[in-house]
C-alpha cells in the first residue's frame, strides 16, 4: 500500500525513459528507401473520390516523372515515420492529410500530420526549430516566415529542382521560394491579392441605369480604389439578389490578429510602389527607417477607414473565413484578397456560380514619392504577391529523402491539378501550366469566366510593378505592429497617422531588437526581387 | 408572505437561465447537421423545416474527408485526463492529508503558506510556464510523450487537489486518526486504511475539477506535443482555420463534451444525496 | 401565552401504514397556559416529531391542533406565534445580540422604543445586557441558546416556548448552571414551555409537568413526584428514578400475595387477575434491618456498588434481585446473610406492566 | 498530533517536491529570461539588464489590459456569484425537474473553453449567427458584437458567465445543502419574510462558502486568455486585451520570451497582491475571522 | 508492567495542562481520574497513548522508555467521549480491524469480534453502519473494539458524558463487569463524575488545574479529601465549603450561627477554619439556620435544594422527589458531627468520625 503513489512516478519515469530512447535511436541514421514494384502504371487515372465523398468525381491523368503516383510507388519507406506540421483543416491543411494518406498507402511508410490553427503555426514551428528538438521533418507555412525559417532549412536538392513540376512554377514564386540564392522552399501554392466582383450586378443594365443616374459615371469593374469605393458605397444596404435580406459593398479580411496586414498592403501597393523608384516601399533600405507612416500608407488606411461604411454587419472583425463566406456565399458585391472566395463563388453548388469576375487589385490616380516627398500624379496598379503556403524539410530532419518525395508527391502534377479545384484547399495557380483557360472551362467554369481569370493571374507575372511581402527575420512583429495599427484606426481609436506613426515606432523599434544588419540584409533580398524585375 | 405569483417567477427565471445555458449546445447540435450551403445561407435552426440536415460534420470528425479524426484524441485525452488526475489525487491528497493534520515551521512559513504555495500555482499565468517546460520537458527527452504531458498536467492540476483535499480533511475528526494509529496503523497505513476511505466525497470533488481542468487543457498539450500525442481539444481546435467548418466544429465540441456529461450526471447525483456537503467550502 | 390542545394527533412518515407502525399513535393532551412540560423519553419514542408537528414543521396525519382554541393544524410555522430553542444554538451571526434579541420584533415592525425596552428588559434576565453591543457569534454556546430563548421572550404575544434538547451541545460543566438559568427565566416570565429531552433528569428538574413517551405513544403524564411515586407503568418505574425501581415477581394462591412463600403486603388491594403481577418498590425504600418482621425477606448480598455519598447494595431475595439504596453513614452489612424490609406503603402492584390503580 | 516529525514530512513532501521540482524551473527560468533580449530571431540567454522592465512600464497596452482584466475578471465573477448564487437558491429545495436543472446547471464548465469559444463565435457571428437573427425577429437592430469594443467586451463577459457560473453554482449549491435547517426554522419562528432570512441566515452562513468561490473564480478569471483569443483576437484595436492575452501574443505569438518574460513576473506579483489583498478584504468584510 | 508517569508537564500557551503529574498505574487495576472540564484528564490520557507529546517528565512502562514508543506500538487502546468509529466500516469491521493489523488468522478475528460484540450487547448488529446506530451503541462498538484487541493499557476518556443518564447508568453497570474480565490490563477510566469514579475505580486520582491532587481507593480519597477542593470534586453536588470559627467547642458558620462542635474536632485547636459538610448531612428542617431557596433540581430519585444563607450558599440533598418552591424560606440542620475541618489553605484537618479515623495531627 505504502508505495503505491512511488509506483505510479516510477512508472512515468520508466515510461519517459523508455519514449526517450526510442526517439534517440530514431534518429541515430538517415534512412534510405528501398525499391519496390509500382503500384501504378505510368498515366493512371488519379481521382479522390474514394476519400470521401465530398471530393469531386474529376479525374486527371498521372504525369509521368519523379514525383509521380508511379514512381512514387516505388519507393519502400515502411518503418519509416514522416512528421508533418501543417495549417489547420481544411485550406492546406486537409491537402496535407489527403497526400499524407495516399502517400502512405503507396510507399508503406508512416505519416503523421499535425494540425494547427494560423496563430499557432509560427510559433509552433520556429519554438521547437530554435530549441534544437527535432519535432517536424516537413512543414507548411506562409511563405513570408522565409526569414525565420531559412536558417534551420534543407535547401531542395538538385534532383528535386529538376523535376518537370517545379521546372514549371512560374519565375515569380520561384523567387518567392528562394532565400540567399537557394531553393529551401518547395513551392507548393501561388498567391496574390486580386479584385473580386459579382458581374450578374456590375453587368446588369438595369443597375447600370441606376448607378449612372445616381453618380454621372459608368458602372464597371473598379480600376482605382476610389471607384472601389464608391461602387462598394452604391451597393451597400442594397437587395441585389432579391433574396430579402440586404447586400453590401466590399468584404475585406479585418480581423486584427488575422491576415489584415496583406489586405491593407494591397490597399496601399498603388499608394506606395512607384516603378520609377526603387529600393523597398517598408523601409529605407539604406538607413532601415520604416517608411509605413508615409502618405502613401497613410492615405490607404484612410481609405480602408472610410470602407467601414460598405461592410456587412461584423465586417470590421472578419477573418479570412469570413471573407470567403461573404463574397463566396454572395452576401457582398465585391471583395479583394486570395482565390478563395473566388473559388468558393464557383463552386458547384454556389448560388453565384459564373456570376463572378477576377480582376486585377485596383490602382490609384496618383502615387507617392518618396524621394521627391510629393505625389506623382499618374495612373498607378502593382502586383502585390502576397505570402502563400509554402513547404519545407528541416535540415533536421533524418528523413530528407522521404520528406522531399513527400512534398514532390504533393506537388505532382496530377494532384495539383486536383487540388486547385477545391477552393478549401487554399491551393492557388503557382505554375505556367495552371494559367490555361481550358483547365478552368473543364471545371465547369464559364469561358470569360475562366478567362477573365486566368488574365489577371498571368497578368500579374508580367506586371513589372511589383510589391512582395516583408520577408525579413521577425516579420511576424513586424506585421503584427502592423496590425495593431489598422486595427486602431478601423476601431476609431486612433486617427490613420497617429496609427501608422506608432507602427513606424514600433518597427524601428523592432529592428533594433532584431538587429538592423540582420533586418537589413534579409530585406536587400526582397528588394531585389521587386527591383530586378 | 409569498405572493402567488412567486412560482410563475421562479420557473420563468430557471427556464430563462436553463435556456441560456442550453443554448450553445442546442446551436451546436444543430450547426453539427448543416453543411457549408445551409451555414451560409443565415441562422436556421430546425432540421428539415428550415434547412437539409447532413452527416458530414459528423462524419468528418470520424476521419471524414477534410475532417480531423476524434478517436486517437479522445484516448490520449482519457490516458493523460486519468493519469494526471491520479497522480494529483495521491500526491494531492497526501500533502493535504499532511498539511490537515501535522504543523509544519520552516522559520516564517507555516501550514497556511504551504497551501497557498500549492493554490498560488493557479495565478501562473499559463504563458509563463510554457516555454520553460519546453526545455524541462526536452531536456528530459519527454517532449511530444504522453508522459510528459502528464507530468505538466499534473502541475496544473496538483493545486486543485489539494485545496479541494486539505478542506475536506480538516473535516473530518482527527480522533479517527488517533484511533487507527492505536489501533496499531503506522502514519501512512492510518491515511490509507481509515482517512482515504471516508474521503470518498472529497477524492470525488477533487477528481471532477481535476478531470474537467486535464480534460480541457489545450494550452499546454498545444504547445508541448508535437504529432505523436495530441488532444482532443488539440484535435478540435485543428479545425479552427480561417475557412472554419463550424458544422465539424460543432459536432467535434459536441463530441467532447459527452463523457463530462456523465460527469456532471454523476456530480449531481452526489449532491443530491448530500454526500458532497463539506467536500467544497 | 396559551393554552395547546392536541387533539386525536396521530402521524405517520409511512403514509398508508397501520396505525400500530405510526410515529406518534393518536393522542389528546392538554398543554396548560403558563406551565413548563417536558416531553422524555428515548431516541424515536415520538417526542420530536410531536414537537415538530406543534411547531408546524410537519402537519398530522389525523387530529387538530389548537392554540387558545383556534385550530392551527395547517398554519405553517411563521403564522403559529411560537418561539423555539434548538439543539444547536441559533444565532443570527452577522447581528450584535442586541439585534439578535430585536428581530422578532423588527420582524414585526414594533416601534423602536418598545423594542429597546423589551429587549433590555430581556438581556437583563438573561444576564447578557453588558453584551448588547457584542456580535453575537463570539459568544459561547450556552450564551447563544440564551439568546435563542430571549427571541422568543421579547415577544408578548408567544403561544409557547418549545426546547429541542437545548443543552445537548452544552459542555457539561456549564449544562448545570444553563439549567438553572433557563428555569429561572422561565420562572420569571411564564410562557408556556415544551421542553423535549431523552435525559430525565433535566426533564425532572426542569418541568413542572412531564410526560413520558415510548413507541409514540404517552405513558405518563404528571409531576416529577407523581411519577417517582407512582409510576404508572413497570416502564417509567424503571426510566424515572436512579437506580430504577425493583420489580419482583410475587405468588398469590387465594391469600395475600407471597414472596418466596412468604406474605407480602401491597399499598393496595387488587382485584384477582390470572395474569402475573409483580410488585415495584423503589430501591429509596427498600431497607435493610437486623430485626424479622412484616414484609420483611431473607437476602443475600451480592455486590455493593459505593456511589459516594450513598451505596446501592444487590441483593437476591427469592432468586430476584432487589437493590437498595443506603446512605453511607448506615455502612455496609457484615456477612452474606441479610433481612430486607419492603415498607408497605411503598409496595405497589403492577398487573401486565401497568400500575394497578386502588379500586 | 505531534511526536511524528519524521512521518509527516513523508505525506507532504512527494506533493510539495512534485510541484516546487515542476514549478521552480519555470519561475527561475522566467525570471532569468526577463533580464534578457530573448526574442524570434535572438533566441538566447544574454542580458539586457532591466530593459524589458524599463519597456514594460511605458507599455500602455499592457497597463491596459491589465486595468481591463480587473474590471473583467471582477465583474464577470461577480455576475457569475450574483447568477450562481440565485440559481443555486432556486434549486435549492422543491423544484419540479430538480436534477435535471441541475445537471443542466453544471454542464457548461465541463465544456472546453477553446472550443466552446469557436461555438460562441458562431452565436455571435454578425450576419450569420442565431443572436442578431433573434434581435431582428424581435424587432431590434442588429450589433456589431464582435467588431465594436462594447458589444465584444460584452460577448466576452457572456462567455465567460456562461462558462463559469456553473462552477459558482456548483460550490454555492452544495454549501446551500450543507446548510442546517435551524436557523431557517427560527427565522420563520420570529417572523422574518424571504427576503430577510435571506439577508439575515442564508448570506451569513453561505458567506465562507461565497469567499472561498469567489476567489478561487478570480484566480482563474485572472487568467482569462483562451476565450479572448478565440472570440475577438483581442479586437476591436486592443480593446479586448486581457493580460493573459496580450502576454501570449508577445511571448508566443511573437516570440518576444524576454519582454513578456518581464511582464509575465510583474502580472504574476500583481496578481498575487491583489488576490491576497482581496482575500483579506473579502474576509473582513464578511467578518469570517475566528468563526468556524 | 507498570505503566509510572514521573513530572510529566505539559504548557500550551501558558496554561498548564499538565504539572508535574507523577502516577503509577498498575496491570488488573481500573484508575479512574475524576476532575472537571478541563482540568488536564483527557491532556493525561492522551499523552498516555503517545498521541500528546508533553514538555518534560518521564513515562516508563516495565522499565522502557515509553515517550520513544510511537502511539501504533504503544499496545494501547482508547475509548473517546464522542463515540469515534471508522463511519465507513461496519460494526464487524469496525471491530475486527485492530485485530487485522495484529496479524491474527481471520477464524481468530471472528471468535474474538463475535465474543466481544456480545459481551457489549451487540451480537445482532455485525452489518450496521455505526451511523445506523444510536449513541449508546455506538460507543459500546468503540468499546467492543478497544477490548477484543486485549490491549496491555485501556483508556477512556469520558465514555459515557454524551449519553443519558440512564443509559449512563446501565453501562456503568456494564463496563464494570467488562473491566473485571480484563485480566492484566492497565485501565485508566476518566469521569467529572464522582459516582462513576467511585462505583468503577479500584483507584481514584482526583485531577485539578493538571495537578493530580490526590490517589487512593475511593473509600480514602471520599472520606478523606486532602483538601477543600478534592472534597468539592468528590461529591455530588460538590461538598458545602464555608469558612468558620472554632472557638471554645463552637462553631460559628457564615459569622452568625454557632453549633456545638463535634467530638472529632475536639481536639483541634481555636481559630479560623474552612468546613465542610457534604450535601445529604444538611437537611431541611423546622428550625436551624434560615434561609431562602434559590433553585430547586431533581436528579434520579433526589432532590437538590439550593439555598442561600446570608452569602454562603448550600446544597441540601434529599432523597426522593420534592416539590420545594423556588424563593421560600426554610431552616436548614447542619450536622456537626459530620463537618469536615480545613485550614485555611484548604489542607485537611479532620474528618468526621463515621468515615476512617480522624486524621492524627498535621
Amino acid at each position: 500500500m505504502r508505495s503505491r503513489p512511488y509506483k505510479g512516478l516510477v512508472a512515468v519515469a520508466a515510461v519517459a525513459a523508455l519514449t526517450a530512447t526510442a526517439c534517440t535511436a530514431q534518429n541515430e541514421a538517415q534512412h534510405k528507401p528501398k525499391e519496390k514494384a509500382a503500384l501504378f502504371k505510368p498515366g493512371s487515372e488519379i481521382s479522390y473520390q474514394k476519400y470521401g465523398r465530398n471530393y469531386p468525381a474529376t479525374k486527371v491523368k498521372d504525369v509521368p516523372g519523379r514525383c509521380s503516383y508511379e514512381s512514387i510507388s516505388r519507393k519502400d519507406y515502411s518503418g519509416q515515420t514522416l512528421k508533418i506540421i501543417s495549417h489547420a483543416v481544411p485550406v492546406i491543411g486537409e491537402p496535407t492529410q489527403l497526400h499524407a494518406k495516399q502517400f502512405e498507402e503507396i510507399t508503406g511508410g508512416k505519416v503523421e500530420v499535425v494540425n494547427v490553427p494560423f496563430g499557432e503555426l509560427h510559433q509552433k514551428i520556429l519554438t521547437p526549430l530554435q530549441a534544437g528538438q527535432p519535432a517536424y521533418d516537413v512543414m507548411f507555412y506562409p511563405s513570408l516566415w522565409i526569414g525565420d525559417m531559412a536558417p534551420y532549412l534543407a535547401p531542395v536538392p538538385e534532383n528535386y529542382l529538376n523535376t518537370t513540376g517545379m521546372q514549371d512554377v512560374t519565375a515569380a514564386y520561384m523567387d518567392v521560394a528562394t532565400w540567399d540564392g537557394k531553393v529551401v522552399q518547395y513551392p507548393v501554392d501561388g498567391d496574390r491579392h486580386y479584385l473580386k466582383v459579382r458581374t450578374d450586378v456590375l453587368k446588369d443594365a438595369k443597375w447600370q441605369a441606376e448607378y449612372r443616374k445616381t453618380t454621372g459615371k459608368e458602372l464597371q469593374v473598379p480600376r482605382t480604389w476610389a471607384e472601389y469605393q464608391q461602387t462598394a458605397k452604391f451597393f451597400s444596404d442594397k437587395d441585389l439578389d432579391g433574396d430579402g435580406k440586404p447586400n453590401y459593398g466590399s468584404a475585406e479580411v479585418t480581423k486584427r490578429d488575422d491576415l489584415t496586414f496583406s489586405a491593407f498592403i494591397s490597399r496601399a501597393a498603388p499608394y506606395v510602389k512607384n516603378p520609377d523608384v526603387e529600393g523597398g516601399v517598408f523601409f529605407d533600405l539604406e538607413t532601415m527607417k520604416p517608411l509605413i507612416n508615409t502618405p502613401g500608407f497613410v492615405r490607404a488606411l484612410e481609405d480602408m477607414v472610410k470602407a467601414k461604411a460598405t461592410w456587412a454587419p461584423g465586417g470590421a472583425n472578419f477573418g479570412l473565413g469570413d471573407e470567403i463566406f461573404s463574397f463566396g456565399g454572395g452576401q457582398t458585391l465585391m471583395s479583394y484578397s486570395w482565390d478563395d472566395a473566388f473559388i468558393q463563388a464557383q463552386q458547384p453548388d454556389s448560388k453565384i456560380r459564373n456570376m463572378v469576375e477576377a480582376a486585377p487589385l485596383p490602382g490609384s490616380t496618383e502615387v507617392y514619392n518618396r524621394t521627391t516627398k510629393s505625389w506623382d500624379k499618374k495612373a498607378n496598379r502593382a502586383a502585390y504577391f502576397t505570402w502563400g503556403w509554402t513547404s519545407a524539410v528541416t535540415k533536421a530532419s533524418s528523413h530528407q529523402e522521404m520528406a522531399f518525395d513527400y512534398l514532390c508527391f504533393f506537388s505532382n502534377e496530377a494532384n495539383t491539378a486536383l487540388d486547385l479545384t477545391i477552393g478549401r484547399f487554399g491551393i492557388n495557380p503557382y505554375r505556367i501550366a495552371h494559367f490555361d483557360p481550358e483547365f478552368w472551362e473543364e471545371q465547369g467554369w464559364d469561358e470569360d469566366v475562366a478567362k477573365a481569370y486566368v488574365n489577371t493571374l498571368s497578368g500579374m507575372e508580367e506586371n513589372p510593378n511589383r510589391v512582395f511581402d516583408l520577408r525579413v527575420p521577425g516579420v511576424n512583429q513586424y506585421m503584427s505592429a502592423l496590425a495593431n495599427g489598422v486595427a486602431a484606426a478601423l476601431a476609431g481609436q486612433e486617427s490613420p497617422q497617429r496609427a501608422l506613426d506608432g507602427v513606424a515606432g514600433e518597427w524601428a523599434k523592432i529592428t533594433d531588437q532584431i538587429g538592423k544588419d540582420k533586418v537589413q540584409s534579409a530585406y536587400r533580398n526582397v528588394v531585389a526581387l521587386e527591383d530586378e524585375s | 408572505m409569498r405572493s402567488r405569483l412567486y412560482p410563475v417567477f421562479k420557473y420563468t427565471v430557471i427556464a430563462l437561465w436553463a435556456c441560456f445555458v442550453a443554448g450553445p449546445f442546442f446551436w451546436a447540435m444543430t450547426t453539427s447537421f448543416k453543411n457549408a450551403n445551409a451555414v451560409q445561407g443565415g441562422p436556421t435552426y430546425l432540421p428539415w423545416a428550415q434547412y437539409e440536415p447532413t452527416l458530414t460534420g459528423w462524419r468528418n470528425i470520424f476521419g471524414g474527408a477534410g475532417g480531423i479524426d476524434v478517436i486517437d484524441p479522445f484516448i490520449n485525452s482519457a490516458i493523460v485526463t486519468i493519469a494526471a488526475s491520479a497522480i494529483s489525487l495521491a500526491l494531492g491528497s497526501l500533502a493535504a492529508y499532511a498539511l490537515s493534520r501535522y504543523r509544519f515551521r520552516l522559520g516564517f512559513i507555516k501550514n497556511s503558506d504551504i497551501v497557498f504555495f500549492f493554490v498560488s500555482q493557479r495565478i501562473m499565468p499559463p504563458v509563463v510556464l510554457v516555454i520553460p517546460f519546453f526545455y524541462l520537458l526536452q531536456w528530459g527527452g519527454l517532449l511530444d510523450t504522453i508522459p510528459g504531458l502528464v507530468i505538466v498536467t499534473v502541475a496544473l492540476l496538483l493545486p486543485i487537489a489539494v485545496w479541494v483535499m486539505v478542506d475536506f480533511f480538516n473535516g473530518i475528526p482527527r480522533e479517527i486518526d488517533e484511533m487507527a494509529m492505536l489501533d496499531g496503523c503506522p502514519p501512512f497505513q492510518t491515511f490509507v486504511r481509515a482517512i482515504l476511505p471516508n474521503s470518498l466525497p472529497g477524492l470525488t470533488v477533487a477528481a471532477m475539477f481535476c478531470a474537467v481542468f486535464g480534460w480541457n487543457d489545450f494550452f499546454f498539450a498545444f504547445r508541448l506535443t508535437f504529432t505523436e500525442v495530441q488532444t482532443l481539444p488539440q484535435a478540435v481546435v485543428a479545425l479552427n482555420s480561417s475557412i472554419p467548418p463550424w458544422w465539424t466544429l460543432s459536432a467535434a465540441a459536441l463530441f467532447g463534451v459527452a463523457p463530462l456529461i456523465l460527469l456532471a450526471l454523476w456530480v449531481e447525483r452526489l449532491l443530491s444525496k448530500g454526500n458532497l456537503s463539506g467536500a467544497v467550502r | 401565552m396559551a393554552q395547546l390542545d392536541i387533539i386525536d394527533v396521530g402521524h405517520t412518515y409511512a403514509p398508508g401504514a397501520e396505525e400500530e407502525r405510526w410515529a406518534l399513535k393518536p393522542l389528546k393532551l392538554t398543554f396548560e397556559s403558563g406551565r413548563t412540560y417536558a416531553l422524555v423519553g428515548p431516541s424515536g419514542c415520538g417526542k420530536t416529531t410531536l414537537l415538530n408537528i406543534l411547531s408546524g414543521l410537519v402537519r398530522p396525519s389525523r387530529g387538530r391542533v389548537l392554540f387558545d382554541g383556534v385550530d392551527v393544524t395547517a398554519l405553517p410555522t411563521k403564522a403559529r406565534n411560537i418561539a423555539q430553542v434548538f439543539q444547536f444554538p441559533v444565532i443570527y451571526k452577522s447581528m450584535t445580540v442586541y439585534d439578535n434579541l430585536a428581530f422578532p420584533l423588527q420582524c414585526r415592525r414594533q416601534d423602536k422604543a418598545r423594542i429597546d425596552a423589551k429587549v433590555r428588559q430581556v438581556a437583563e434576565a438573561l444576564d447578557l445586557h453588558d453584551r448588547l453591543r457584542q456580535p453575537a457569534r463570539g459568544l459561547t454556546a450556552d450564551d447563544k441558546q440564551l439568546i435563542s430563548l430571549g427571541r422568543g421572550l421579547v415577544r408578548d404575544d408567544v403561544a409557547a416556548v418549545l426546547m429541542d434538547e437545548p443543552l445537548t451541545v452544552i459542555d457539561p460543566q456549564l449544562k448545570h448552571s444553563l439549567r438553572r438559568k433557563i428555569r429561572e427565566i422561565t420562572e420569571q416570565f411564564r410562557p408556556t414551555v415544551i421542553y423535549v429531552t431523552h435525559d430525565q433528569y433535566e426533564a425532572m428538574s426542569f418541568a413542572q409537568e412531564l410526560l413520558v413517551m415510548k413507541d409514540g405513544r404517552a405513558v405518563q403524564q404528571g409531576t416529577p413526584e407523581q411519577l417517582f411515586e407512582a409510576p404508572s407503568s413497570t416502564y417509567v418505574g424503571y426510566f424515572i428514578g436512579s437506580p430504577a425501581m425493583n420489580f419482583l415477581t410475587v405468588d398469590r394462591n387465594d391469600g395475600p400475595f407471597t414472596l418466596g412463600g412468604r406474605p407480602l403486603s401491597v399499598a393496595w388491594d387488587i382485584p384477582r387477575r390470572t395474569t402475573e403481577v409483580r410488585v415495584g418498590v423503589r430501591p429509596e425504600y427498600v431497607k435493610v434491618v437486623t430485626d424479622p418482621g412484616p414484609n420483611t425477606f431473607p437476602g443475600r448480598l451480592r455486590g455493593v456498588s459505593d456511589h459516594g455519598a450513598q451505596r446501592v447494595l444487590d441483593i437476591e431475595v427469592a432468586g430476584q434481585p432487589v437493590r437498595a439504596k443506603t446512605p453511607r453513614e448506615e455502612g455496609v452489612p457484615v456477612g452474606e446473610e441479610v433481612l430486607v424490609h419492603l415498607p408497605r406503603a411503598k409496595v405497589l402492584p403492577y398487573a401486565d406492566g401497568k400500575l394497578v390503580l386502588r379500586s | 498530533m505531534d511526536g511524528l516529525r519524521r512521518h509527516k514530512s513523508m505525506f507532504l513532501l512527494p506533493g510539495l517536491l512534485t510541484l516546487f521540482l515542476i514549478i521552480i524551473f519555470p519561475l527561475l527560468f522566467t525570471i532569468r529570461v526577463s533580464f534578457s533580449g530573448w526574442n524570434v530571431s535572438n533566441p538566447q540567454m544574454d542580458f539586457i539588464g532591466g530593459a524589458n522592465y524599463t519597456a514594460m512600464l511605458d507599455d500602455s497596452r499592457y497597463w491596459a489590459s491589465i486595468t481591463r482584466l480587473i474590471l473583467l475578471a471582477g465583474g464577470t465573477v461577480l455576475i457569475q456569484y450574483l447568477i450562481g448564487f440565485g440559481m443555486a437558491l432556486l434549486v435549492w429545495r422543491e423544484v419540479l425537474g430538480r436534477r435535471f436543472w441541475r445537471v443542466l446547471f453544471l454542464v457548461p464548465m465541463m465544456t472546453t473553453p477553446v472550443v466552446m469559444a469557436a461555438i460562441w463565435q458562431t452565436i455571435f457571428h454578425e450576419s450569420l449567427g442565431p443572436v442578431n437573427d433573434s434581435l431582428g425577429m424581435l424587432g431590434l437592430s442588429e450589433i456589431p458584437w464582435l467588431t465594436e469594443s462594447g458589444p465584444a467586451l460584452f460577448a466576452l463577459k457572456t462567455v465567460e458567465v456562461w462558462q463559469w457560473t456553473p462552477f459558482m453554482f456548483l460550490l454555492l449549491l452544495a454549501g446551500l445543502l450543507s446548510l442546517p435547517k435551524e436557523p431557517f426554522m427560527a427565522a420563520a419562528i420570529d417572523g422574518a419574510g424571504t427576503w430577510r432570512t435571506f439577508w439575515k441566515v442564508t448570506f451569513p452562513l453561505m458567506a465562507p462558502v461565497s469567499v472561498a468561490a469567489v476567489i478561487i473564480r478570480l484566480i482563474e478569471a485572472s487568467k482569462l486568455s483562451d476565450s479572448v483569443y478565440v472570440l475577438t483576437s483581442g479586437g476591436p484595436g486592443s480593446s479586448t486585451e486581457t493580460p493573459g492575452y496580450y502576454l501570449y501574443i508577445q511571448g508566443l505569438r511573437d516570440q518576444q520570451t524576454g519582454y513578456s518574460g518581464a511582464m509575465s513576473l510583474t502580472y504574476l506579483v500583481l496578481m498575487i497582491v491583489t488576490l491576497t489583498v482581496v482575500a483579506a478584504l473579502l474576509t473582513r468584510a464578511l467578518k469570517l475571522k475566528g468563526d468556524s | 508492567m507498570n505503566l509510572s508517569a514521573t513530572d510529566l508537564c505539559l504548557t500550551v500557551d501558558g496554561v498548564d495542562h499538565l504539572k508535574n503529574v507523577t502516577a503509577t498505574f498498575r496491570p488488573g487495576r481500573l484508575h479512574t481520574v475524576i476532575g472537571r472540564t478541563m482540568a488536564g484528564k483527557t491532556t493525561l490520557l492522551r499523552a498516555l497513548a503517545g498521541l500528546q507529546k508533553v514538555d518534560s517528565g518521564s513515562l516508563t512502562r516495565a522499565g522502557a522508555d515509553f515517550l520513544k514508543t510511537p502511539v501504533w506500538r504503544r499496545d494501547t487502546a482508547m475509548v473517546y467521549q464522542q463515540f469515534i468509529n471508522y463511519p465507513h466500516l461496519n460494526v464487524f469491521d469496525n471491530v475486527a480491524f485492530p485485530l487485522k493489523r495484529a496479524g491474527l488468522s481471520r477464524d481468530e478475528i471472528r471468535r474474538r469480534v463475535r465474543q466481544s460484540l456480545a459481551s457489549v450487547g451487540l451480537a445482532d448488529f455485525e452489518k450496521r453502519k455505526p451511523s445506523q446506530l444510536s449513541g449508546g451503541q455506538q460507543q459500546r462498538v468503540a468499546m467492543a473494539r478497544s477490548l477484543a484487541r486485549g490491549t496491555g493499557i485501556l483508556l477512556l476518556d469520558e465514555p459515557l458524558a454524551n449519553l443519558d443518564y440512564k443509559l449512563r447508568e446501565q453501562l456503568r453497570d456494564e463496563f464494570k463487569t467488562l473491566f473485571s474480565e480484563q485480566g492484566d490490563t492497565i485501565v485508566v477510566y476518566t469521569t467529572t463524575e464522582p459516582a462513576e469514579a467511585m462505583m468503577l475505580g479500584d483507584v481514584v486520582l482526583v485531577m485539578h488545574e493538571g495537578r493530580i491532587l490526590q490517589s487512593g481507593t475511593p473509600q480514602e480519597v471520599f472520606e478523606r479529601p486532602a483538601t477543600t477542593t478534592v472534597a468539592s470534586i468528590i461529591n455530588d453536588p460538590p461538598m458545602n465549603i464555608f469558612a468558620g470559627r472554632l472557638a471554645g467547642g463552637q462553631v460559628t458558620v457564615a459569622g452568625f450561627q454557632a453549633t456545638h462542635a463535634s467530638a472529632h474536632l475536639a481536639d483541634l485547636p481555636d481559630g479560623s477554619y474552612r468546613f465542610g459538610l457534604r450535601a445529604t448531612d444538611v437537611s431541611l428542617a423546622s428550625s436551624g439556620v434560615e434561609g431562602q431557596v434559590t433553585f430547586v433540581e431533581i436528579s434520579g430519585s433526589e432532590t437538590f435544594v439550593h439555598v442561600v444563607v446570608g452569602k454562603t450558599p448550600f446544597v441540601v440533598q434529599i432523597e426522593g422527589i420534592h416539590d420545594v418552591a423556588l424563593g421560600d424560606v426554610v431552616r436548614l440542620r447542619l450536622r456537626p458531627d459530620r463537618l469536615f475541618a480545613f485550614d485555611e489553605q484548604g489542607a485537611l484537618m479532620r474528618t468526621p468520625s463515621y468515615d476512617l479515623a480522624s486524621v492524627e495531627g498535621r
